[in-house]
């Protein structure tokens, strides 16, 4: 286990990257020093009748300024809090939480779709191999630019109006992407389909795919965060993993979607 | 100044303990925790054999609580025996072990394996409303109650806690139940059965459809049943149910209860444990008290 | 667009109405809400006689929710006739007695004072938790429910709805007694007996000890037994408990709830009982349903 | 009945007239308007836990500016909420409720106690005949500067240190003060002795107590905030009188504490 903190974080900034879609910079203790690539953090509501925190996964991680970078929907309640904060302003925060993206050196296929993005960007930063980078979006595009920068990115929309139209798996076939390795985090459809991609037959690669389930602790206590697993788990001795602690990342084969 | 409580011949350091289920066995907490701070730690509820739990989702998220219907997932004795009880035993506290079942032999036996483990106390959930056999079964009629806590006494070489449900019409019946049966104790109250729909999805929040209400929402319907246990039987009442404060753990002690568990605050606030034990010493202190229990139940 | 919906013959513009008690008679709201909107208006409960109700404090407020101990505080039949009814006669919304009463020979004189008046339906109030005498007690087992609901529909010429408490451990039984009875509906839930203790004071944050509680807290609660309540019977079921805005509403709607009421939001927001109304309405619109019955029961 | 309105007010600005003792003006929208002394607003908490709203007396009104002035003490989480209000932030109200004070053309003492001051400065500030005010403190003076302007100010504390060691009772004694009616607002000890004295043989003046009790509605349909009254209240028909509605401000005479 990583250690892990509960902090009071501070808001560096924060802005709107489309109407919706927030970034947020916060400023922690000790948490950006040992967090790392797929990792989250549990953001505390202030409003009291919001008791449960809010998984946002690390988007960025600025070691040096302790740092973290949230990249966010705003979908409901809590989300629309956060995204009133401003430089300055603390949320409670306790991270980092889960295991994070396992770094191999290979080719990697790094794949995020939607609200499955920001993670891959501190992934798509770290990584040390060689990187395709596949961002599937409905509409709008965001963050795309900043990936530019460690990899060839691929766009695909499912209106068309920026790269392949339709998924990411239809950019996959058009641009001919190929390599070792897969990491992906999106919409459970999205996250099916490339699971099924990368262990047919013919593609056969290894495929690490970052999954979301509501959650209550966060840190593997309340049991409530499962995915089924292929095999008996150690922890829960059933074929449960807790997708808070020995996820959100899993080996595509070992999980039962 | 004394904070210390009994319970059954068993004296905790502090009357604040975790709540059932929400706390694992207390390794992920420790984390943030130091155990030997807590009066005791009570284990999530461990069967004969592991349980799979329910489907997902299994939590949602309600005004000031939360829904959950986990099902009892849980990793069977032989497990919980080589893993859990050995890392609980590091620590400077008590051990306080849930047990669930389905039926009144998986209980019987389960109880009879832990007689020979380093445990203080046995807490018999008969009161989880998220499976379809056992647990409330055996919770929601006073006889039942008796003859499942006559049963286990039979057999128990630990003290026992009966854990009761608020889904009752009368819980001093249920409490004067457990007591005749011959429990050491009882804690109070499980979870409220309550609902969740998705209106856009058209769906239940929840896979089970219904789950356990839990969290400051159901503080008041606690604390009532609370005092009204305490003023039912002569035995220890353990109080729980949206405790997240020292103040709000001090309206339990006041209305009663001679320990408490704190559950799902532990969600909303890793530390809570210890700041409520911080909190009620000073309270003890601020009002000249020297001995926690000169303040219980006092709220008549 | 159709939101009207019928109960016992009885048809309202739509499902929204307010919860008895919290609303008055109407008057002090209609200088917020035009009354004729409403589904209906569900005036205090009333008895035969003026009651004083429970000594002060009355009131506390708990995590999103609050407990009352009013004790069924009312001017009286005859007040009531003379004054409120008159009052509520000149809007165009569906007038809904909800009556209390110590003793069934109270009641029946109630129910029989108010055949000869202009009233839609009447509300029989067997669940309040707040008073030693009558309320609760005819509410708390099912032969006794069946019993008053029998009873009553003996000597009324008026529809009955009758009020079920959720203090009892199964619900669908009680609902299922008020079927077998007679009555016309059912509405549910009344509050669930809570505490609050002061503690700095040492003392009942509300003079009667206990109070009911009420508001978001437990709608999951009202929700998980309005889903039973409809699963069990086949007479109109009117779904309250917590609901403050639109979106609660349709989740009771699609619990199986006809109509809904609103209570302890109109504490939080006098404009509340439109603001549904209208946030049904655009529900409706946005999913594409004609007619509120068709969305009633579906997520099963 | 007075008009009644639920508005989003806007505050004008808020401070600290002693630590734990806020002034905040608040523009409204009609309120002001219909407004009187000794009425009150029911003030709404943004966080969704806290439902019920908070009454607050009007310590001011400015008709030209369609603003309120509330003075309150910070002593729990919804006055605490209220407190971090700054210039431009809304808050949901309700009022004018309640009856205020009644005018008589007399010679008025005007007491106010503690936290039941604020009250009686736009009652100084409108009253139109002669008036003696007395102002009772634990220890620290607030606002006794802004009633000087209103008429001759006694100020009691407990401690001794400003005016008479003692009560306003012991101030009203002292100073020799004498008047045709009483108005009062402060804790419920003050408000009883008040009574007793003003209905005492050898004084037996008009007196007129404001009252606060736990509310939810605040405008008389939930029948939470009873006094005890002499008689029959026409609206209840029971001895019991809505201090929402029928208050805050009782003739002595009427109540029953
Ligand atoms: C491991 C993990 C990482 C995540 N990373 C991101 C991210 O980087 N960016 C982002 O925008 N979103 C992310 N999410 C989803 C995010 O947690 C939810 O969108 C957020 O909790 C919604 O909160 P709300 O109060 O605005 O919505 P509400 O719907 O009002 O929330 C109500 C409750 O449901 C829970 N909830 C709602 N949606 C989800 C969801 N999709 N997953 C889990 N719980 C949910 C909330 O936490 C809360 O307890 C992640 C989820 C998980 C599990
Ligand atoms: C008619 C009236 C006028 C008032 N005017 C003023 C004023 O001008 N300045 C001022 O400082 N205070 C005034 N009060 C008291 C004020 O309403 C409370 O101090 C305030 O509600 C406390 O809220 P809280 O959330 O900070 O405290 P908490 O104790 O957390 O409140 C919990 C609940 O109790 C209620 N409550 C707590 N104390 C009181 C109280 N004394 N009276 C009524 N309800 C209470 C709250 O409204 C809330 O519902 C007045 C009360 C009434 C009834
Ligand atoms: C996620 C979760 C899991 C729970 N699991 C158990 C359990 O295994 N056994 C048990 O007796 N109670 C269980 N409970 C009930 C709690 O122990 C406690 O009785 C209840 O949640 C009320 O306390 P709280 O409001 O402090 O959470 C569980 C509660 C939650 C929220
Ligand atoms: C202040 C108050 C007074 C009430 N009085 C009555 C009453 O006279 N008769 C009755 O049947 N229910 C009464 N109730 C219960 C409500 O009608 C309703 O059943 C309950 O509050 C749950 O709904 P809510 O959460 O929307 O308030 C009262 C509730 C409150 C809060
Ligand atoms: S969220 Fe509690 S175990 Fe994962
Ligand atoms: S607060 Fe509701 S009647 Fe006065």
């Amino acid at each position: 286990m990583t250690e892990k903190y509960y902090e009071t974080a501070i808001i560096i900034r924060q802005e709107e990257l489309l109407p919706g879609i927030n970034s947020m910079w916060i400023k922690t203790d000790k948490i950006a020093e040992v967090a790392k690539a797929g990792q989250f953090l549990n953001l505390y509501c202030k409003d009291k009748s919001r008791i449960l925190p809010r998984p946002i996964s690390i988007c960025e991680i600025d070691k040096s300024d302790m740092a973290i970078r949230l990249v966010y929907r705003v979908i409901g309640e809590g989300t629309d809090e956060f995204s009133k904060l401003h430089t300055g302003d603390t949320i409670k925060v306790t991270g980092p939480l889960g295991n994070g993206f396992p770094i191999k050196q290979k080719h990697a296929i790094i794949i995020g779709g939607g609200i499955g993005i920001p993670p891959m960007l501190e992934l798509a930063k770290t990584f040390p191999g060689e990187k395709d980078i596949v961002l599937g979006y409905s509409n709008e595009l965001f963050l795309d630019g900043e990936f530019e920068k460690y990899g060839n990115v691929h766009i695909a929309t499912v209106s068309g109006i920026y790269g392949t139209k339709g998924n990411v798996l239809d950019s996959i076939k058009e641009n001919a992407i190929s390599g070792d390795i897969i990491y992906a985090c999106g919409p459970m459809p999205m996250l099916k389909a490339i699971k099924e991609y990368a262990e047919s037959e013919e593609i056969n690669i290894q495929c690490w795919l970052s999954l979301e389930e509501r959650m209550a602790c966060g840190i593997g206590a309340c049991l409530g965060c499962m995915t089924k697993s292929k095999n008996k788990d150690a922890h829960t001795q059933v074929n449960n993993k807790r997708i808070c602690t020995e996820g959100p990342v899993f080996l595509s084969k070992e999980v039962v979607m | 100044m004394n904070t210390s409580v009994n319970i059954a011949g068993v004296t905790l350091n502090n009357p604040v303990m975790t709540a059932s289920g929400t706390f694992g066995s207390g390794m992920e907490y420790s984390q943030f925790v130091d155990l030997s701070r807590l009066g005791a730690v009570v284990t999530k509820g461990v069967a004969i054999v592991p349980w799979e739990g329910n489907p997902v989702p299994r939590i949602a998220e309600t005004a000031s609580g939360m829904l959950n219907a986990i099902g009892l997932q849980n990793p069977g004795l032989d497990t919980f025996i080589e893993r859990d009880i050995p890392f609980l035993q590091k620590y400077d506290t008590k051990i306080i072990v849930n047990v669930c079942g389905h039926t009144t032999k998986e209980y019987v036996t389960a109880v009879e394996r832990l007689n020979e483990q380093p445990v203080d106390l046995l807490e018999i959930n008969i009161s989880c409303p998220n499976v379809k056999k056992g647990g409330i079964t055996f919770g929601k009629d006073p006889k039942a109650v008796e003859k499942i806590t006559s049963t286990l006494k039979e057999v128990s070489k630990i003290p026992l806690i009966m854990k009761l449900s608020p889904n009752c019409a009368d819980i001093s019946e249920m409490a004067k139940a457990a007591e005749s049966g011959g429990a050491d104790a009882i804690s109070l109250i499980n979870t409220l059965t309550g609902m969740k729909i998705d209106i856009n999805k058209r769906t239940f929040a929840l896979a089970n459809k219904t789950g356990g209400l839990s969290g400051p929402a159901i503080k008041p319907v606690a604390l009532r049943m609370v005092y009204e246990a305490a003023h039912s039987v002569n035995i220890p009442v353990i109080g729980m149910g949206g405790i997240s404060s020292a103040e709000d753990a001090i309206e339990f002690i006041l209305a009663g209860a001679t320990a408490v568990s704190i559950g799902t605050a532990n969600f909303m606030n890793p530390n809570v444990t210890i700041e409520v034990i911080e909190g009620i010493e000073k309270y003890l202190k601020e009002n000249n008290i020297n001995d926690i229990s000169d303040i219980r139940g006092i709220v008549e």
